[in-house]
C-alpha cells in the first residue's frame, strides 16, 4: 500500500546534510523544510536539537543562495528569525527578555510535532483499504425505488364549490333596471283635484297622500302632490296657507 | 480460509459482486486467477446463496448476483404524499361528475378555459375518472365519466347524491352577479329611506 | 425460511444488496418492514458474511456490503490514479478529520502555509469535507468537518477509528501550540514547585 501514498515521507535523501541541494520548490514553505530537516536527525521530535536544526536550515539556505536559486521571501524571513534564535540560545542569557529563547525553541518544536503528526496521520489514512480502490461496493446495484403515491386532499365541498363557481361564471348575466314605484305629476294633479273637490275647511296636505308603507313612494307622492297643489292654486282652483316657515301646509277649495 | 478452493470461491464471489455487468466464467477467471475451477466455485456459491435474500444466477452463460425474486416487492416502497388538487383539476372533476359522460371539448366549453392534458391524467391516475367510450358524433370524441372510486372517496352512494343546482344556490355556492347586485341595491334603498324620514320637511309627526 | 427472523434477515440482506448507497437502520426498516429487529438482523448478517469474499460493514451509522479487503489485489483496477491527492490535500484532510470542526486559519497554522483555493474544493468535490457552520468568535470563521462519505471511503466506522487518534489526543498533539505550551509550562512549574518544596529550608511542614 505504501506505493499508493500520495507522497513519500522520506523526501530527503539520506546522507550528509550539506549535500542538500534540492530545490526549494520541493517544500511547502519553511515549516515543511524545517520538518524535513528535523526528521533527518532521526530522533524523536521531542528530543530534537533545535540548535542543530537551525544550523542545518541556515546552511541549506546559504547553499541554495550559492546555487543562485531564487529564494522565496518567507524562507529568508524564517532564516533571519532562526539566526536570531540561534544567537539568543548561544549568547549568555539576558534576564527578563520575553519570550525567552527556550520558549521560542519549544514553540517551534511543538509546531513541528503537530505538523508531523498530521502528515503521518494523512499517510495512514491514505493507506487504508479505500472504497473504490481496495474494497468495492456492489458494481451494479438494482437500486431501491420510492413510488410516490399521491393522496389527494380534496373534499366534496371543494367539488361543489368549484362547480358553483363555474356555473356562476358561465351563467348569462342579465341587467334589469329596477322599476321604482312613483306618483307622476299628472296622476297627482288628477288625484288632488278630485280629493279637494269643494272642500271648504282648511285641511293638512298629509290627508291627501295615499296610504302606503313604501317610504320611497310616499316621498314621491308628497313631492308630486305639492307640485300639483301649486299648479291648481295657479289655476285658481284651490288655496294654500302656511302659518309660518315649516308649519303644516293647509289646503282648501277656492 | 486456508483452503485454496475456498479462497478461490471468495475471489469469484467478490469479482461478481463488484462487477458492473454479468460475467462469463472466462471473464471471472481473468480476475480470480487461472489456478481455480471457476465452474465448481460458481456451483458452490449458487448453492450457498440459494436460500439467502440474494441469489447467484446464470443467464445466457453469464453470471450475476440478484436479489431473491420473492423479495422484489420490498425493494419498491410506496410513499403517500398528501397533495392539493389544482383548481383546474377540481373544476374538471366537478364538470365530469355533473355532466358525465362528457367530452373534453364540452368540459372546456363549460369551464370557459382550455384544459391541459395533465389535468385529465391526474384525475385518471387518482382513479376518479375513466374514459367512457366515444360519442357517435363527428370526430367521435372520447368521453369521460367518474369511477366507483370517485364515489367512494367523496362519500357518495351514487351520482344522484351530488347536490343539484338548486341545492348549490340555496347554499350560496351559486352566486350570480345580479343576485349580489340586488342585495346591494336593497341595502342602498333602505338607507335612503332612513334619510328621508329624518329630514322630511313635512314630517308626519308634525301633523 | 419459515422462521420470521430469517425471512426478515433475507429482506434486510436484499435491501442492502440492491441499495446504491449505504443505509441507516431506519432507512432499511422502511423497506424491510417495521416488524423485524434491523440491528439484530444486521449483526447476524455481518457475522454470516465475515469470512466471505463480500463483507457487511458499518460506516458512520450506515451499512453497506463491500468486497473483502484482502481481495484488493485481484480487484484493483489498473486505471490511472486520477484521484491521487496532492500532499497539501492529504494534510488538509487529515487536519480536518482529526480536529473537526476546524477553521481555515487553524488548518493554516498547523501547516505553516496558506491553503490554496483548490485544496478545500477538491476535498469537498470528493464529498469528504463539508462546511460545518461558523464559529462564534470574532470574524465568525467558517469551519469544516468530514462527511459520512469520508468514513465510508476510508473504511472507518466512526471518527473514533481514525488511525492513532487516541494516542494523538493523549499526547496533546491535537491541541493548539499555545495550549500545549501552557500545559508544558504548568507541568514544569509544578515540578519546580515540588523540588522547591523538597529542598526548601522553610518548608511549611517545619512551621
Amino acid at each position: 500500500m505504501d506505493a499508493d501514498l500520495a507522497f513519500d515521507l522520506q523526501t530527503l535523501p539520506a546522507g550528509d546534510d550539506d549535500q542538500l541541494t534540492l530545490e526549494l520548490g520541493s517544500w511547502e514553505g519553511p515549516l515543511d523544510l524545517l520538518l524535513a530537516l528535523a526528521r533527518n536527525q532521526k530522533v524523536d521530535l521531542r528530543e530534537i536539537s533545535i540548535l542543530a536544526l537551525v544550523e542545518q536550515y541556515l546552511s541549506f539556505i546559504d547553499n541554495a543562495k550559492a546555487l543562485k536559486l531564487e529564494i522565496a521571501a518567507d524562507y529568508l524571513v524564517m532564516a533571519a528569525w532562526l539566526a536570531y534564535l540561534k544567537s539568543c540560545l548561544l549568547l549568555p542569557r539576558e534576564p527578563h527578555v520575553e519570550p525567552s529563547p527556550e520558549e521560542l525553541a519549544l514553540r517551534l518544536q511543538l509546531r513541528l510535532e503537530r505538523l508531523n503528526a498530521m502528515r503521518e496521520s494523512g499517510a495512514r489514512l491514505m493507506a487504508r483499504d479505500r472504497l473504490g480502490r481496495d474494497v468495492f461496493a456492489r458494481g451494479a446495484p438494482d437500486g431501491l425505488r420510492v413510488v410516490r403515491k399521491a393522496n389527494w386532499d380534496v373534499s366534496l365541498f371543494d367539488l361543489m364549490q368549484a362547480y358553483g363557481q363555474i356555473k356562476a361564471r358561465s351563467q348569462p348575466v342579465f341587467h334589469i333596471v329596477h322599476r321604482r314605484h312613483v306618483m307622476t305629476l299628472d296622476e297627482a294633479i288628477e288625484r288632488v283635484a278630485r280629493l279637494v273637490g269643494s272642500l271648504v275647511s282648511w285641511t293638512e296636505i298629509r290627508a291627501f297622500l295615499p296610504e302606503t308603507d313604501d317610504p320611497v313612494f310616499r316621498k314621491s307622492a308628497l313631492a308630486s302632490s305639492f307640485l300639483a297643489m301649486l299648479e291648481l292654486a295657479r289655476q285658481g282652483r284651490l288655496e294654500l296657507d302656511q302659518a309660518e316657515a315649516f308649519a303644516p301646509l293647509m289646503v282648501r277649495a277656492a | 480460509m486456508n483452503d485454496p478452493a475456498e479462497d478461490f470461491a471468495r475471489a469469484v464471489e467478490a469479482t461478481l459482486f463488484a462487477a458492473a455487468e454479468p460475467m462469463s466464467p472466462a471473464e471471472i477467471a481473468a480476475y480470480a486467477g487461472p489456478e481455480g475451477d471457476v465452474k465448481a466455485a460458481l456451483a458452490n456459491l449458487q448453492a450457498d446463496y440459494a436460500a439467502r435474500g440474494v441469489n447467484l444466477v446464470e443467464r445466457g452463460g453469464k453470471w450475476h448476483f440478484q436479489t431473491a425474486p420473492d423479495l422484489a416487492h420490498i425493494l419498491r416502497r410506496e410513499r403517500e404524499d398528501s397533495r392539493k388538487l389544482s383548481r383546474a383539476a377540481v373544476e374538471t372533476l366537478a364538470i365530469i361528475a355533473y355532466h358525465e359522460p362528457v367530452s373534453r371539448a364540452e368540459i372546456e366549453s363549460v369551464r370557459g378555459v382550455q384544459i391541459s392534458k395533465g389535468t385529465l391524467d391526474v384525475l385518471m391516475e387518482a382513479g376518479w375518472v375513466r374514459p367512457a367510450g366515444r360519442r357517435e358524433t363527428p370526430g367521435r370524441p372520447l368521453t369521460f365519466a367518474t369511477t366507483p372510486a370517485f364515489l367512494a372517496h367523496f362519500g357518495l352512494e351514487s351520482r344522484r347524491d351530488l347536490p343539484g343546482i338548486e341545492d348549490l344556490k340555496a347554499a350560496g355556492l351559486l352566486d350570480p352577479v345580479d343576485l349580489a347586485f340586488d342585495a346591494l341595491q336593497d341595502a342602498a334603498d333602505a338607507e335612503l329611506a332612513d334619510e328621508v324620514e329624518e329630514e322630511a320637511p313635512f314630517s308626519p309627526s308634525d301633523g
